[in-house]
C-alpha cells in the first residue's frame, strides 16, 4: 500500500479513535491525538518523497494524489504549525468539554489541508477543500459563541467561494473531459477567451475567501476570534495559506497567459493592498486581542496576495516566504492570546494589563513575533518585507509599494497595542495572581518565535524549499541570483548581507542593554508601576492609571471616513434584504387550499396559452 | 428464481388484507407483518436487480395477456433501482415506526396498512407498464397519503390532508383527461404501445395530453405552482410518513412524469420546459425555506427544492443528466428521510414543531442530533458525504451541456440551503435548551433505522461506486426508448392463452 | 578580522562625531529658539552638561525589564542608521556597513527606535507615556508616507536602492538630487519636520499637556542613553538627507555645514509654529507632502 | 375578483379542451390498432365470457380491479382512521332518525330482496350488465336502508372486516394461484365453460363474487363509520 | 374537423360539450365555493364529468352494449368470423371498464374527503375554507 494512503488512513483513523476515545478516558484521547499528529508528521516527512503519486478511480473519475515540491513547502507549514498547535492544544484545551469533537475536527482539518496539497486532480482538490471548510467550521462554532452570526458568515462565504470553484471545475471538466490539474494548466491557453477570463476569476473567488481577501474577508474576524486559540493559530497560520496555495497556482498557470490589458494582476495586487490597508486600520481599532490578530491576519494575507499577484521571481519568493513566516509569528501570537485567555479569562486590552512580570515567556514569544510581524530587521519578517518591497519597486508598482508601506507602517500601531495592552502598563491588582501558562503552551510559542529569529539571519533555510517549490511552478532557480543562505538580492543587483547587519544590531543591542543593566545594578530596584511621578505626585492606589480605552483615537479620527462602515455592514444589508425577499416569496403559500388549486389552473392555463412556444 | 415483479404488488396487498384478520389473533402481528413483507420484498428486489443486471429487463404480463392487451410490469434497471430504493426506504421507515408514538392497536392496524399500501402504490407506479394502471396506483398512493397525513388528531393535520386532497383530485382529473385523449386517439393504454404509436396522434392531442400529464403528475412531483399541499402535508404527517413522502411517494411521482416525458411523448421543448420549471421550483422552495420557523415545514420546502433540482437534471436530458437526477433521487431519499426521521424526534413532544424548540437538544439526544447534522451536511452537498456526488454529477452534466446559468443558479440556491440547514444545526448544538421542551429519547428501533441511513450516507459518500453502476444502467434504460418498447411488446407473444 | 576591526573603529569614530555634532545642534536649537523668542537661553554647550549629568546620575528605581530594553532599542536604531548611512562621499575614512546602504533596510531600522521607545515607555506604567506613544506612533504613520514616496521616487528614477549608488551618481554628474528631483526633496523635507518632532509636530511629548510624554518616568541612565541616541540619530538623519539630496560631503566640515543648513529648516519652522493635534498632523502629512511625493513619483516615472 | 379569475381560467381550459375534443369524430373510432377488437373477439371466443366489460374488468385489466378494490379498502381504512377518536367512542350512533312503523316494516320487507338483487347482479356479472361493484353497491344500499330506518340497527364491525379481508384475500389468492399454477398473476386456471352459462369464464365469477362481497362490506362499513361519527 | 357554430354536427358533440361543461362546473365549485361540502360536491361533479367524457369517447354510433347475450347471438354458430361481425356493432368496452374503475376511485376519494370535512368541522367549528388557514407560509 502506498504511503500516501497510509498517511491519510493514519489521520482519519487517528481522528476517529480520538473521537471515540473521548468516551473512555481523557488521557487515552490525548494520547491518540498526539500520536496521530506525530505519526503523520514523521511519516509524511520521512516516507513520502517529492514525486510520489497514486491514482485511482472513484465514481468514474480519475483521481490522482501526489506530492510535489510546491505542496511540500506548504505541508511544511501545515504540519509544522499543526504539530506545535497540537502540543499547545493539549494544555490549552484541558478541562473543556466536547474535546473529542475538537480534536477530531482538528485532525480532519489537518488531513484536508494535506489532501489539498496532495491533490493532483480537481475533484479531490474540491473535496478536500470542502472538508477543510466544514472541519474548520466545526471548530469555529465549537465555543458556541455567536454561532449564528460568525459561524454562518464563515460557512456562507466559504460556500460562495467553493461553489465558484465548483463552477470553474465543471467548466473545465466539460471542456477537456479530464480533471487533472496539470492537464487543465496545459490546455488553458486553448480555452475560449471568455473561459480564460472566467476560470481564474472563479477559482480566485474560492481562494480569496480562504485567504480573507477584500471584499470576501468579512467572515475572518469573527471566525478567527471564535475558534479556540489552539486552532486559530492553525486557522490563520496554515489554513488561510491554502488560499494562497491555490492563488499561486492560478496566477502562475493561468493569469500569466492572459494579455496584460486585462489588468488582472493589477486588480488583484491592488485588492491585496487594499486588504492590507483596511485590515490594518481595523486591527488598530480593535479592543479584543483575537479580533486584532484576526484583522492583522487579513492584512498580512493582503501582503502575500499582493506578492502573488505581482508574480515576479522576487515577489513570488517573498509571498511564499511571508506565507511560512506568517504561520510562525501569527501562530505564536494566537497562542499567546490563548495563553492569556486561559490564565486570565479575558482577551480585552481594556481589561487586562501588566502581565509582563507574570507571564514573561509568553511576553518574549510575543515580542519576537511582533517584531517579526512588524518586519523590523533582525527577525524573519524583515526578509519577507524587504523582498516584497524590492520586488514591487523592481517591477514598477510604485503606488502599490506606497500602499503596502502605509499598511505595514500603520501595523506598528496595533503591534504596539498588543504588547502594551497585555504586557505593559499598569500592573493591576486584579491580575496579581496570574501565573505563567503551562510549559506545554509556552514551548510551542517559543519554538515558533525562535523560528522567526533564525529565519531573520538565515532565510536561506526556508528560501531553499520555496525556491524548489517555485521551480515546480516553472520559475527558474533563483538561488544565488536573488538569495543565498543569508544574503538577499533584488533584481537590480542591490544586496543586503544579513549576517553583518544582524551581528551589528545584536552587538549594539546587547552592549547597551548590558550597560544599562549593569550600571548601578546594585542601587536600582524594581518598584511597582503604581509608583510613578504623575505631574510630580505619587498617585493613589485607586486612581486609574491604565490607558487602554480609545487607544488610537487621534489616528482613527484622522482615517475616520474610511472606517465609517465596515464591509460586513453592506453584507448584512444585502442579507437582510434577501431575507425580506425570501419572506415575501413564501407568502405565495397563503394557506388556502383553494388558492393552491387555482395555482394549478393558472399553471395549466399558462402552459396552454403558450404551448406553441414551449413545445416547439 | 425467487419470484417475479408482480409479487411486489400482490404480497403487500395480501398482507394488507390479512392484517385486520391477524390482528384478531395476535395483536403484535399487525406491526410485525409489514416488516416481514418488506424484508422479503427487499430480498426479492435485490435478487431481481442482480438478475436484471445479468440478463436484461424483466417484463411480466398479468393475467396471461401479452402487452398491449394485458397489463404488464416492467422491471428494468431503472424501475428496478427505484423499486429497490422504495422498498429499502419503506423497510427502514417500518423499523423506525415500529413503536413510534404511543398509538393503540386499532390505530396501529390502520397506520401499517396505509403505510404498506402507500409504499406498494409507489412501487406499482414505478413498475407498471400501463398508463391507466399507473393512474390506479397513483390513487392508491394518494388515498393512503391523505389518510396518513391526517393520521394525528391533535394537530391541523386534517387541514393539510384536505388541501392535499383537493389538489390530488385535480391531479387525478388531469391524468384521466390525458388518458381519455390518448385512448381516443390510439385505443390503447399500454405505455410501450403508446410510445410506439405516439406519432399517429394528432399533434393537438399529443401536446394537450402531455400538458395534462405534466400538470397531473407535476402535482405528485411537487413542481412549483402545483405544490401548495406539500409543506402542509409533510409537516403535519407523522415523522416517518414525512420521510416516506420525500423518500418514496415523490420519487414515484417524478418517475411517472419522467416516464411520460421521456418514453411516451417525445415532444421537443419539453426538456427546456423541465429545466425552467424545475429551476423555478428549486428557487422558490429554497427561498421559502429560509424564513421557516417550523422544522418540518423547512424540511418540506427543502424537499420540494431538491425535487426541482431532480427535474432540472432530468431536463438536461443527456445520459449524464439522467444519471445525476437518479443519483440525486437516491441521495435525497436517503438523506431527507434521515432528516425527517431524526428531526421528528427533535420536535417529538411539540405541537407546533418550532425550530427554536430544538435548541440545545444535542446534549439530550446526542445520536439523533448527530445524525440530523450529518444529514444536513450531506444534503447541502458537502463532500465527502453522499450529497456531494449527486451535486457533482448534476453540475458536470449541466456543464457538458453548456448550461452555465443553470450551474450558477443551482449553486447560488445551494448557498441559501446551506444557510438554513446550518442555522438549525447550530441551534441544536449551541443554543441553550428551552425549559418547557421535554426531549424524548428515540427508541432502539428508531436509532437502528436512522443509523442505517447514516451509514448509507457515509458509504455512498466515501465509495460512490457502490451505486453508480446501477445508476448508469438505469439512466441508459430510461433513455433507450426503442429498447423499452421492444422489450415490452416482444415479450407478449408467448403468453397468449 | 582586520576588516571587522576597521569597521568597529569607523563605527566608534563616527559615533563620536555624530554624538558631538548632534548634541551641539540640539544646544544650538535651544539657543536659537530662545533668541527668537527674545530670551537669552542656555549656552550652546548646555546639552553636553545635561547629558553628562544624566550619565553620571545614579538611577535607583526601574519598572521592569523593558525599561532597560527600550533605550537599548533606540540606541540600536541610532547606531545602525549611522552605520548604514555613508557619512562622507569617500568611504575610506568611515568604512561602516554602508557598502550596502540599502534604503528599505534603512527605512525599517529607523522605525525600530520609536517602537523600542514605545515599549520602554509602556513598561513604566505612566499613562502619559502611553498617550505620548500612541500620538507618536500615529504621527509616524503620517510622515512615513511622504518620506517613503520620496525615497521610492528616487529609487525608481535611478534604478537603485543603495544610498551609495545615489551618492556616486551625484558625484559623477555633479547635480544634486534636490534640483533634479525637487518634488522628492520637498516631500522628504516636509516629512523631516515630523521626524524631528519639533513644533508644530511636538504633541508627542508636549510638556504642557502630557508632562513630557514617553520620556516621563525615564531619568538617569535611561534618559542619558535616549538623549545620546536621539542626537546621534538626528545627525544620522541629517546626513542621510545630505547624502541623498545634497550630493553628500567630501569632508566633515562640508558635512556639518550642509547638515546644519538642513537642520535649520525644522528648527526655524518649529520656532514660528503653533502645535498641531495628532490627527491634524497626520492629515497635514497626507496632504501637501504626500502630493509632492506623488508628483515626485510621477516625475520619476514619466521624465 | 376571484370568481372572474377562476371563470376566465376555466374558460380558457374549456376552450382548449373542447378544441381538441372536437377533432374526435364522434361515434367513429378511427384507430385501427386499438385493443378493443382483441377484447371483443377474445372474450366470447376464448374465455367464454359474454359480458366483455366484465372480461376486461376482471381479467384483461384485472390488475386495475385489484387496485380498485384496494382503493375501496383503503378508503374505509382511511375513513375510520381519520374519524377514529379513541377506543371507547366508537359504536354509538351520532345521527338518530325516528322512522315510522311503515318505513320500518317496509324496509324489513325490502331488505332481503335488495340483498338478493345484489347477489344476483354480482353472480351474473359475466353474463349480464353489472358485476361485483354494482352488486356490492346494491347490497350496501340494503344496509343503508336498514341503518336509516332503525336507529339501533347494528352491523358487526368484526364481521365487516372479516368479510372485507376474506374477500380481498380471495381476490389476491386467486391471482396468486394463477401465478403458482405456472402462469402469470391473475391468469385463468379453470376451464372456461360455454358462453352464456352461469358457470363459465373460469375464475372471473369467483373474483367478481369476492369483489361483490368486498364492495358490499366496505360500503356498508363506510356508511356505518360515517353514521357513528359524533361531534 | 372544424368547429362551426351553426353546423348541425354540433349536436353530435353534445356529449363532449356537456361533459366539459360538467367538468367546468365541478371545477368552479371546487375552486370558488367557500363551503367544504360544496367543494367536495364540486370534486364529485368533476369526476362525473370526466366519466361522461370517458364513456362518450368509446361510443360507436348506434352500437350495442358489448355483451354477447343470447338475444344477440341468437342461433349463430360462434365462429370467429361471426364474433367479429357482431363485435363491429358494439361500443368500445374499454372506456366502460375504465369508467368503472374511475367511479370507484372517485367514490373512495369522496369518502375520504367527507371524513376529512367532518374532522375539520370538529376541529375548527366552521366549514368555510377561508377560515381554515392555520398552516401557511
Amino acid at each position: 500500500m502506498n504511503m500516501i494512503y497510509i498517511v491519510f488512513i493514519v489521520l482519519l483513523g487517528g481522528a476517529l479513535l480520538t473521537f471515540f476515545a473521548n468516551r473512555i478516558s481523557g488521557l487515552l484521547r490525548d494520547t491518540f491525538f498526539l500520536l496521530t499528529i506525530l505519526a503523520t508528521t514523521v511519516l509524511f516527512f520521512t516516507k513520502i518523497h517529492i514525486g510520489d503519486t497514486v491514482s485511482f478511480t472513484l465514481a468514474g473519475l480519475n483521481l490522482k494524489w501526489g506530492l510535489d515540491a510546491f505542496g511540500w513547502y506548504f505541508s511544511l507549514i501545515v504540519l509544522g504549525l499543526g504539530t506545535m498547535a497540537a502540543f499547545y492544544a493539549l494544555s490549552y484545551m484541558k478541562g473543556k468539554d466536547r474535546l473529542g469533537y475538537f480534536y477530531f475536527s482538528f485532525l480532519i482539518s489537518i488531513l484536508s489541508m494535506l489532501g489539498i496539497l496532495m491533490s493532483h486532480d480537481l475533484v479531490s482538490f474540491f473535496i478536500f477543500w470542502e472538508v477543510m471548510t466544514w472541519s474548520s467550521y466545526l471548530i469555529v462554532i465549537y465555543s458556541g459563541r455567536n454561532v449564528q452570526k460568525n459561524g454562518i458568515n464563515y460557512i456562507l462565504l466559504s460556500a460562495l467561494g467553493a461553489y465558484a470553484m465548483l463552477t470553474a471545475i465543471v467548466m473545465v471538466y466539460a471542456n477537456i473531459h479530464t480533471l487533472s490539474i496539470s492537464e487543465m494548466i496545459n490546455t488553458y491557453p486553448q480555452f475560449s477567451h471568455v473561459q480564460q477570463v472566467w476560470l481564474p476569476v472563479l477559482f480566485l473567488m474560492a481562494f480569496s475567501v480562504k485567504a480573507a481577501m477584500m471584499p470576501l474577508h468579512v467572515w475572518a474576524p469573527g471566525a478567527y476570534s471564535d475558534a479556540p486559540m489552539a486552532y486559530t493559530s492553525v486557522f490563520s497560520g496554515a489554513l488561510s495559506k491554502m488560499g494562497i496555495y491555490g492563488m499561486v497556482i492560478v496566477f502562475v498557470s493561468m493569469i500569466s497567459y492572459l494579455p496584460d490589458d486585462t489588468l488582472f494582476k493589477e486588480t488583484f495586487a491592488w485588492l491585496g493592498a487594499i486588504t492590507a490597508i483596511l485590515g490594518t486600520l481595523w486591527a488598530i481599532a480593535q479592543d479584543d486581542a483575537r479580533k486584532l490578530l484576526a484583522y492583522s491576519s487579513i492584512a498580512q494575507l493582503g501582503y502575500i496576495i499582493t506578492g502573488v499577484a505581482v508574480g515576479t521571481d522576487l515577489a513570488m519568493l517573498s509571498a511564499l516566504f511571508l506565507a511560512a513566516l506568517h504561520a510562525l509569528f501569527k501562530g505564536t501570537l494566537f497562542m499567546a492570546v490563548g495563553a492569556i485567555e486561559r490564565q486570565t479569562g479575558t482577551v480585552k486590552f481594556t481589561e487586562v494589563t501588566g502581565l509582563i512580570r507574570k507571564m514573561p515567556w509568553t511576553f518574549i514569544a510575543s515580542l519576537l513575533a511582533i517584531i517579526a510581524l512588524a518586519g523590523i530587521p533582525p527577525l524573519g519578517g524583515f526578509v519577507g518585507k524587504w523582498m516584497l518591497y524590492e520586488s514591487l519597486i523592481n517591477s514598477n508598482h510604485y503606488i502599490l509599494v506606497i500602499a503596502i508601506f502605509f499598511a505595514s507602517t500603520a501595523a506598528f500601531l496595533y503591534c504596539y497595542k498588543f504588547l502594551f495592552g497585555f504586557f505593559l502598563g499598569q500592573e493591576e491588582k486584579e491580575w496579581e495572581n496570574v501565573k505563567e501558562a503551562p510549559a506545554l503552551m509556552v514551548l510551542p510559542m517559543l519554538i515558533l518565535a525562535a523560528g522567526t529569529l533564525v529565519l531573520g539571519t538565515f532565510p536561506g533555510i526556508l528560501l531553499k524549499p520555496a525556491d524548489a517549490a517555485m521551480q515546480t511552478l516553472g520559475y527558474a532557480s533563483t538561488e544565488g541570483h536573488l538569495w543565498s543562505m543569508s544574503i538577499l538580492f533584488n533584481e537590480w543587483g542591490d544586496q543586503v548581507l544579513l549576517r553583518p547587519l544582524v551581528y551589528a544590531i545584536a552587538g549594539t543591542f546587547l552592549f547597551f542593554l548590558i550597560i544599562l543593566t549593569v550600571k548601578g545594578w546594585k542601587n536600582t530596584r524594581y518598584v511597582s508601576t503604581k509608583d510613578i511621578s504623575s505631574s510630580g505626585e505619587v498617585p493613589l492606589e485607586y486612581e486609574n492609571l491604565t490607558f487602554s480605552v480609545n487607544f488610537y483615537q487621534p489616528f482613527l479620527r484622522a482615517v475616520g471616513p474610511v472606517m465609517k462602515k465596515r464591509m460586513i455592514y453592506y453584507y448584512r444589508e444585502f442579507g437582510s434584504g434577501m431575507e425580506a425577499l425570501f419572506d415575501y416569496s413564501r407568502r405565495i403559500y397563503n394557506g388556502n387550499g383553494q388558492t393552491y388549486a387555482i395555482y394549478v389552473m393558472i399553471f395549466l392555463v399558462i402552459i396552454l396559452l403558450f404551448k406553441n412556444s414551449i413545445f416547439g | 428464481m425467487v419470484g417475479t415483479p408482480v409479487l411486489f404488488i400482490a404480497i403487500p396487498l395480501l398482507a394488507a388484507f390479512l392484517i385486520p384478520l391477524l390482528g384478531f389473533v395476535w395483536k403484535e402481528s399487525v406491526r410485525i407483518l409489514p416488516g416481514l413483507v418488506l424484508l422479503y420484498l427487499l430480498y426479492l428486489a435485490v435478487n431481481l436487480m442482480g438478475q436484471v443486471a445479468h440478463s436484461g429487463t424483466i417484463v411480466e404480463v398479468i393475467a396471461g395477456w401479452a402487452p398491449p392487451w394485458g397489463i404488464n410490469l416492467v422491471f428494468s434497471p431503472l424501475t428496478g433501482l427505484l423499486t429497490t430504493l422504495m422498498i429499502l426506504m419503506g423497510f427502514i421507515i417500518w423499523i423506525y415506526s415500529y413503536r413510534f408514538k404511543n398509538i393503540d392497536f386499532r390505530e396501529a392496524v390502520k397506520y401499517f396498512i396505509l403505510l404498506l399500501m402507500m409504499i406498494t402504490g409507489s412501487v406499482g407506479i414505478v413498475l407498471t407498464g400501463d398508463i391507466f394502471n399507473q393512474f390506479v396506483f397513483i390513487e392508491i398512493t394518494s388515498i393512503s397519503a391523505y389518510a396518513l397525513t391526517a393520521f394525528y388528531k391533535g394537530r391541523d393535520s386534517a387541514e393539510a390532508s384536505f388541501k392535499y386532497l383537493i389538489i390530488g383530485s385535480l391531479s387525478s382529473m388531469f391524468l384521466l383527461l390525458a388518458i381519455v385523449l390518448i385512448y381516443s386517439q390510439l385505443g390503447t393504454l399500454n405505455m410501450a404501445d403508446i410510445a410506439d404509436k405516439a406519432h399517429l396522434m394528432k399533434p393537438g392531442f399529443k401536446i394537450l395530453a402531455l400538458i395534462f400529464f405534466i400538470t397531473g403528475l407535476g402535482i405528485e412531483a411537487e413542481i412549483f405552482p402545483l405544490n401548495g399541499w406539500t409543506p402542509d402535508a409533510y409537516a403535519q404527517a407523522p415523522g416517518p410518513v414525512g420521510a416516506a413522502f420525500s423518500g418514496i411517494v415523490v420519487k414515484a411521482g417524478v418517475y411517472a412524469m419522467i416516464r411520460v416525458i421521456f418514453t411516451l411523448f417525445d415532444v421537443s421543448g419539453t426538456h427546456q420546459f423541465l429545466i425552467i420549471i424545475g429551476m423555478i421550483t428549486l428557487i422558490i422552495a429554497e427561498m421559502a425555506a429560509v424564513k421557516q420557523d417550523r422544522l418540518k415545514r423547512m424540511l418540506a420546502y427543502s424537499s420540494i427544492g431538491q425535487m426541482g433540482l431532480v427535474i432540472v437534471a432530468f431536463g438536461i436530458g443527456t445520459e449524464e443528466g439522467v444519471f445525476a437526477a437518479l443519483f440525486l433521487m437516491l441521495n435525497h431519499a436517503i438523506i431527507k428521510s434521515l432528516l425527517f426521521l431524526s428531526g421528528s424526534y427533535l420536535v417529538y413532544n411539540s405541537t407546533e414543531k418550532y425550530i427554536h424548540e430544538t435548541d440545545g437538544l444535542a446534549k439530550h439526544l446526542p445520536i439523533t442530533s448527530f445524525l440530523f447534522a450529518l444529514g444536513a451536511i450531506a444534503i447541502v452537498g458537502m463532500p465527502p458525504f453522499a450529497g456531494f456526488w449527486s451535486k457533482w454529477s448534476i453540475l458536470s452534466a449541466a456543464a457538458h451541456s453548456n448550461m452555465i446559468l443553470v450551474i450558477v443558479l443551482i449553486l447560488s440556491v445551494s448557498i441559501i440551503e446551506l444557510v438554513y440547514y446550518f442555522r438549525v444545526v447550530n441551534r441544536i448544538y449551541f443554543f441553550p435548551k428551552q425549559k418547557e421542551v421535554e426531549p424524548k429519547r428515540p427508541t432502539i428501533n428508531a436509532l437502528i433505522a436512522m443509523s442505517i441511513l447514516g451509514i448509507l450516507i457515509l458509504v455512498i459518500g466515501f465509495y460512490p461506486d457502490s451505486v453508480t453502476g446501477y445508476l448508469h444502467s438505469a439512466s441508459q434504460s430510461l433513455l433507450e426508448k426503442g429498447k423499452y418498447i421492444q422489450d415490452v411488446l416482444s415479450t407478449g407473444q408467448l403468453f397468449i392463452q | 578580522m582586520q576588516e571587522i576591526l576597521q569597521y568597529t573603529w569607523g563605527a566608534l569614530v563616527s559615533f563620536v562625531v555624530a554624538f558631538t555634532v548632534g548634541i551641539t545642534y540640539m544646544g544650538l536649537n535651544r539657543k536659537i529658539t530662545a533668541r527668537v523668542q527674545n530670551r537669552i537661553g542656555p549656552p550652546w554647550y548646555q546639552n553636553f552638561f545635561d547629558v553628562l549629568k544624566l550619565g553620571s546620575k545614579e538611577t535607583s528605581i526601574h519598572h521592569g525589564v523593558m525599561q532597560h530594553m527600550g533605550p537599548a532599542f533606540i540606541m540600536v536604531t541610532a547606531v545602525m542608521s549611522l552605520l548604514i548611512i555613508p557619512i562622507l562621499n569617500d568611504n575610506r575614512f568611515f568604512p561602516n556597513l554602508n557598502f550596502h546602504g540599502d534604503l528599505v533596510f534603512l527605512l525599517y531600522i529607523m522605525v525600530f527606535g520609536p517602537l523600542g521607545m514605545a515599549l520602554g515607555a509602556g513598561q513604566t506604567g505612566n499613562p502619559n507615556s502611553a498617550i505620548g506613544v500612541t500620538r507618536g506612533l500615529s504621527q509616524m504613520v503620517g510622515f512615513e508616507i511622504p518620506w517613503v514616496m520620496a525615497l521610492v521616487a528616487l529609487m525608481i528614477q535611478y534604478k537603485t536602492t543603495s544610498i551609495v549608488d545615489l551618492m556616486n551618481l551625484q558625484a559623477e554628474t555633479g547635480r544634486w538630487l534636490m534640483f533634479t528631483s525637487p518634488f522628492a526633496f520637498l516631500a522628504a523635507v516636509l516629512a523631516m519636520l515630523g521626524m524631528f518632532r519639533y513644533a508644530p509636530f511636538d504633541i508627542v511629548g508636549a510638556p504642557q499637556e502630557l508632562a513630557s510624554g514617553p520620556m516621563s518616568e525615564n531619568g538617569g541612565k535611561y534618559l542619558f542613553v535616549m538623549m545620546s541616541a536621539g542626537s546621534v540619530f538626528a545627525f544620522a538623519k541629517l546626513t542621510l538627507y545630505v547624502d541623498l539630496f545634497m550630493g553628500g560631503a567630501n569632508n566633515l566640515i562640508i558635512l556639518v555645514v550642509k547638515t546644519f543648513i538642513l537642520y535649520l529648516i525644522p528648527m526655524l519652522y518649529g520656532i514660528v509654529s503653533p502645535r498641531y493635534r495628532t490627527e491634524q498632523a497626520i492629515r497635514y502629512f497626507w496632504g501637501w507632502p504626500s502630493l509632492f511625493g506623488l508628483l515626485a513619483i510621477l516625475q520619476a516615472v514619466f521624465l | 375578483m376571484k370568481k372572474i379569475l377562476v371563470l376566465s381560467l376555466l374558460a380558457v381550459f374549456g376552450v382548449y379542451l373542447l378544441e381538441v375534443l372536437f377533432k374526435i369524430d364522434f361515434g367513429h373510432q378511427f384507430f385501427l390498432h386499438g385493443v378493443k377488437d382483441f377484447y371483443l373477439t377474445t372474450s366470447p371466443d376464448k374465455m367464454g365470457v359474454a359480458n366483455v366489460v366484465t372480461a376486461i374488468v376482471v381479467n384483461f385489466r384485472g390488475f386495475d380491479t385489484l387496485g380498485e378494490v384496494t382503493v375501496l379498502f383503503l378508503a374505509t381504512t382511511a375513513m375510520s382512521s381519520i374519524l377514529y377518536k379513541g377506543r371507547h367512542q366508537l359504536g354509538e350512533r351520532a345521527v338518530l332518525f325516528s322512522s315510522s312503523r311503515i318505513v320500518m316494516t317496509g324496509s324489513k320487507l325490502l331488505f332481503p330482496a335488495i340483498i338478493l338483487l345484489g347477489a344476483y347482479v354480482f353472480i351474473h356479472g359475466h353474463l349480464t350488465p353489472g358485476g361485483g361493484f354494482q352488486g356490492g353497491v346494491i347490497i350496501a344500499t340494503g344496509f343503508l336502508l336498514m341503518l336509516l330506518s332503525y336507529e339501533d340497527y347494528k352491523v358487526s364491525h368484526v364481521a365487516l372486516s372479516l368479510v372485507e379481508s376474506l374477500a380481498g384475500i380471495t381476490f389476491a389468492s386467486v391471482g396468486l394461484l394463477g401465478f403458482l399454477n405456472g402462469g402469470t398473476f391473475l391468469q385463468n386456471f379453470l376451464p372456461t365453460g360455454g358462453l352464456n352459462n352461469l358457470i363459465s369464464g373460469g375464475v372471473i365469477p369467483i373474483i367478481y363474487i369476492a369483489v361483490g362481497f368486498k364492495v358490499g362490506a366496505e360500503l356498508t362499513g363506510l356508511i356505518y363509520t360515517a353514521l357513528n361519527e359524533k361531534d | 374537423m372544424e368547429f362551426k357554430l351553426f353546423d348541425l354536427s354540433i349536436v353530435e358533440y353534445a356529449f363532449f360539450i356537456t361533459a366539459v361543461l360538467i367538468i367546468l362546473i365541478g371545477l368552479y365549485g371546487a375552486l370558488v365555493k367557500k363551503t367544504l361540502i360544496k367543494i367536495v360536491i364540486g370534486l364529485s361533479v368533476l369526476d362525473a364529468g370526466i366519466n361522461l367524457l370517458l364513456i362518450s369517447v368509446g361510443y360507436v354510433k348506434s352500437g350495442t352494449a358489448p355483451i354477447f347475450s343470447p338475444a344477440l347471438i341468437k342461433d349463430m354458430p360462434l365462429t370467429l368470423e361471426n364474433i367479429k361481425k357482431l363485435s363491429e356493432g358494439m361500443v368500445d368496452p374499454v372506456p366502460q371498464a375504465l369508467v368503472l374503475t374511475a367511479i370507484v376511485i372517485g367514490f373512495g376519494v369522496t369518502a375520504v374527503a367527507l371524513s376529512l370535512v367532518i374532522r375539520l368541522y370538529r376541529h375548527h367549528h366552521t366549514l368555510n375554507i377561508d377560515e381554515i388557514k392555520n398552516l401557511k407560509w
